[in-house]
């Protein structure tokens, strides 16, 4: 599904921010990312949905190759792909409700199909009170949560949560957990950076685990493995 | 394209313009106040030029005949000038008319005309040419001259049009019309650019919005579309105004006896005759500007 | 230090975000915010440094009365205040050096102490190889740390924390802790929302807990006390 | 406010210039742009204003003597005429001297002027006034006339200064100026307006910006200056561009002899006597628009 092959990235400004990557992720896998912060975790995902291009090595998405993917194409390509950002990236001009039904809008999906789906996924993150209001009239979590619920709402093959519960109280992380563990059931891959322990050692899955640019450690059904 | 996606377009563009609040209004009342300008500007060009034109229309050729000619040679000369097509009018002047003229013209000091009266008028018979193409007026007098020469008996004994005074009203009124149509010119591009700077800048501060929608999988054309509907609504509202204000004030003008009065014999272009070509022309230059500053502003943040 | 009398705030929305709230921060306290997300933990914190005005109720900061307070004095008020926002709100024109310094040279510090301090805290967050990136070119997490940074840079008498630890992995999460935990330990007052049962739990502290805009605990040393 | 602070502000100011790069690049181009259009016109108008001038100042006032009025009255009236406080000039025109200007009127007419030679001239002798002040003239010319009649024996016999017409040229070369300064007002309005909205959308896109400064324990006046220091600093880049190109090319027009030639008779304003004012004054605005402009859309941001 996802293959990268000593995948190098570096910032304009020098920084290495990913250092010889290979990597293999199978269909319908759950993977999280950990490590500390300026690791590369946040690279390593943009590198999959082409929001960065790796500055050597290869990238291949469900049989694309990333690098040699034609400009044309490549919306195509993320329409598979639901990522919450882990800064929300939501479009400040539409309420909660147009933001998820946009991500809807792009594959033309019939109006009611949109209203019916959108409301769906909402409640789902239980934000169902908030549908009118704009993205600067909510919480920090009611952000993420509208994040995590555009990612989710056409049913993609691939999730990239970069951190998806960052700002949420636990109880409401168990959740969104849920809701991933669900997707997954259903089919769907997902790759999620993550700095909560507690989950990530309760709900066991792959843990690769990237250090200033390096993955030093892929294990299946592994720990969070960093000592307080 | 589905039709439910070209509709959501256009919901989306005009929701746009209210959306943006400042930025629609700042976008709006640069090309308001530009094409304002612009506007008022070619009013006053294509009045000047009516002017011009009006002044230049006064040019004619004055036809001196011999001392003496028969009467017969005059309405055949009459008659030949008149089916000259460059000619518009032919009118004669007799000696005594002639010498009535120079009269208005003396009129404080006109006691050297006395005594020239009648038979002692040593003034000549004279036609008076009116040209259909005033920039005419040299080619037409010199075939007449040509062909009368060609003639076994010539009558005509010299011919005057304003050799070198007609010239340089042309090269004036040339002058001022070129300084116009540069104003106009100028003033049109500079309008142009000040617009389409205000609409780029509009959407440079939405560039995050659309990498953000490019992130979530949409197209270029999908998010082009609202831009390019907002756009044209901008052109629209935004060269309206402006052509409104002007046409209403001008067919103000037109109707007050006051400016008129003002005026003197210089006759104003009829505001009908200026509405439309003004209007269309300002509101062909707010769309192509709106739709085209548009959807090139967001080009270049397309590229995520 | 802090405190309110029955505030209320409802935002122009009608969203009722905080409902009767009676509360006193004594100085050289430290309390934990919890609650569940949207409860009014942020709205809670911004009424404190005057980002956002009660709708109702009186809120005294230092004896200052907020609600009286002439818009020319804010400025003085707010630089008792560090605060640590949940969206960072870094100046994205400036380094991270330059965002740190501007804090400082707010309160016209002499250019060679700004340097000396700004430096300081900077290694304390441990961004001295960033010096001079810009917001934009850092991880989530070194963005929290740079906003944490500005925040403690003028030793203000108050620190508000909201979520400072949201992207941090709990190695720098304890890093940040420690340092709050000195500067309260040198004589702030810290007022911290966050999310994170393991260090509520751990280090324990007067705990407010507010669920949808009511305190409905209060306790001094308590608990995160949300069961999973 | 430290002077280390002071030192900062300009610092800060200059170094937004650079940081801001597009939203600066289409600040100074507005700018430059709009006021490039309102120095051109400015250019225009100056010299149509002293082309008018010129024509104003050929206006002068004939005066007519009776007939056989002895040398000695008309040295007289030269003398007296010459020390009017309003007259600048006074020319005697013989009998002869009127005879033969005319023979060159009616260059290709004369005939009817044959046999009035010497004795038997029936034309005045007169004087031709040039007063200082060309709106003047009619008073000067009704002064003339008063003054001679309560003389014992008054020895003019009318006076000419082109009643009516030099009405006309005057109310003509007003209406000139006023539509031009009508035009140079507008143009400097609008140019100040565009330039204005420019900057306004530039610092709505640094609102954000302002807001955190203000949460972070900024003060107003720390905030505004270095946007007070970045206006002047867009004013004057934005100002002298304009400027200079506007100078430059005006110099190589004046240089252009095919240009001067063109013109033929009309003579282009200095080039020095255009390049202060009009540098002054482009500098003036941008400063003003630029620094004004920028500390005033800050305004509305600092609320918080
Ligand atoms: N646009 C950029 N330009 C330059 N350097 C960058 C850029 N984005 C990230 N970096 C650097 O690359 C490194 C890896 O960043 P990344 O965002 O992948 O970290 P991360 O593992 O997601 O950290 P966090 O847990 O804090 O989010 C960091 O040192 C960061 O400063
Ligand atoms: N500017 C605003 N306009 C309208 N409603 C708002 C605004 N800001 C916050 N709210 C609402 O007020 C309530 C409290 O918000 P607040 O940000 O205080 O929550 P919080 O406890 O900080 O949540 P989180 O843990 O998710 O950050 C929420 O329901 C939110 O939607
Ligand atoms: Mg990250
Ligand atoms: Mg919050």
């Amino acid at each position: 599904m996802i293959e990268m092959h000593d995948v190098w990235k570096t910032y304009p400004d020098g920084t290495h921010a990913l250092r010889g990557v290979n990597i293999k992720v199978h269909k319908n896998e759950f993977v999280y990312v950990v490590g500390p912060s300026g690791a590369g975790k946040s690279t390593f995902m943009k590198l999959m949905y082409r929001e960065e291009m790796p500055t050597k090595g290869q990238i291949f998405l469900d049989n694309f190759n990333l690098g040699r993917l034609k400009q044309r194409k490549i919306p195509y390509v993320r329409r598979n792909i639901g990522v919450i950002f882990q800064d929300y990236r939501l479009l400040q001009k539409l309420t909660v409700f147009e933001n998820v039904a946009f991500a809807m809008e792009v594959i033309e999906a019939p109006k009611k199909l949109i209203k019916k789906r959108a409301m769906e996924v909402l409640e789902l993150v239980n934000l169902q009170d908030k549908l009118s209001n704009y993205p600067t009239q909510l919480s920090g979590g009611e952000q993420q949560r509208v994040s995590i619920a555009r990612a989710i709402v056409n049913n993609p093959s691939v999730i990239i949560a970069d951190e998806p519960t960052g700002n949420l109280d636990p109880e409401t992380s168990w959740g969104i957990m849920r809701i991933l563990e669900e997707i997954n059931f259903r089919g769907a891959t997902i790759v999620m950076a993550t700095h909560n322990k507690e989950i990530v050692n309760t709900l066991r899955k792959r843990v690769i685990a990237i250090e200033k640019g390096i993955i030093v450690r892929d294990e299946l059904r592994g720990e969070y493995g960093y000592e307080d | 394209m589905k039709i439910r996606t070209f509709v959501r377009h256009i919901r989306e563009g005009v929701k746009s313009v209210f959306r943006n609040g400042w930025m629609t209004v700042a976008s709006i009342s640069a090309m308001s106040v530009s094409l304002l300008i612009l506007g008022l500007f070619m009013m006053l060009a294509i009045n000047v030029n009516q002017f011009a034109q009006h002044l230049e229309s006064q040019v004619e050729i004055r036809v001196f005949l011999k001392v003496n000619t028969a009467e017969e040679d005059v309405s055949r000369m009459e008659f030949d000038l008149e089916s000259m097509p460059a000619v518009k009018n032919v009118t004669f002047v007799s000696k005594q008319q002639a010498l009535s003229y120079l009269r208005t013209v003396f009129k404080d000091d006109q006691s050297f005309l006395d005594g020239l009266e009648g038979e002692n008028n040593p003034l000549n018979e004279s036609f008076t040419v009116e040209v259909k193409e005033p920039r005419d007026v040299s080619t037409v007098a010199k075939a007449i001259e040509n062909w009368d020469q060609q003639e076994p008996k010539p009558i005509i004994e010299r011919l005057r049009w304003g050799q070198g005074t007609v010239e340089e009203l042309f090269r004036w009124t040339e002058i001022i019309r070129n300084v116009g149509l540069v104003f106009v010119g100028l003033l049109g591009l500079t309008s142009m650019f000040l617009i389409a700077n205000t609409i780029k800048l509009t959407i440079i501060a939405r560039r995050r919005e659309i990498s953000i929608m490019k992130l979530v999988g949409a197209t270029n054309s999908f998010i082009r579309w609202p831009f390019f509907i907002e756009g044209i609504f901008l052109g629209v509202i935004g060269s309206m105004i402006p052509a409104s204000a002007l046409i209403y004030g001008y067919y103000r003008l037109t109707q007050s006896e006051q400016f008129q009065h003002f005026l003197g014999f210089v006759q104003l272009v009829d505001w009908q005759t200026i509405a439309y070509p003004l209007g269309g022309l300002l509101l062909v230059i707010g769309l192509v500007i709106g739709a085209w500053g548009s959807i090139f502003s967001v080009r270049k943040f397309l590229k995520v």
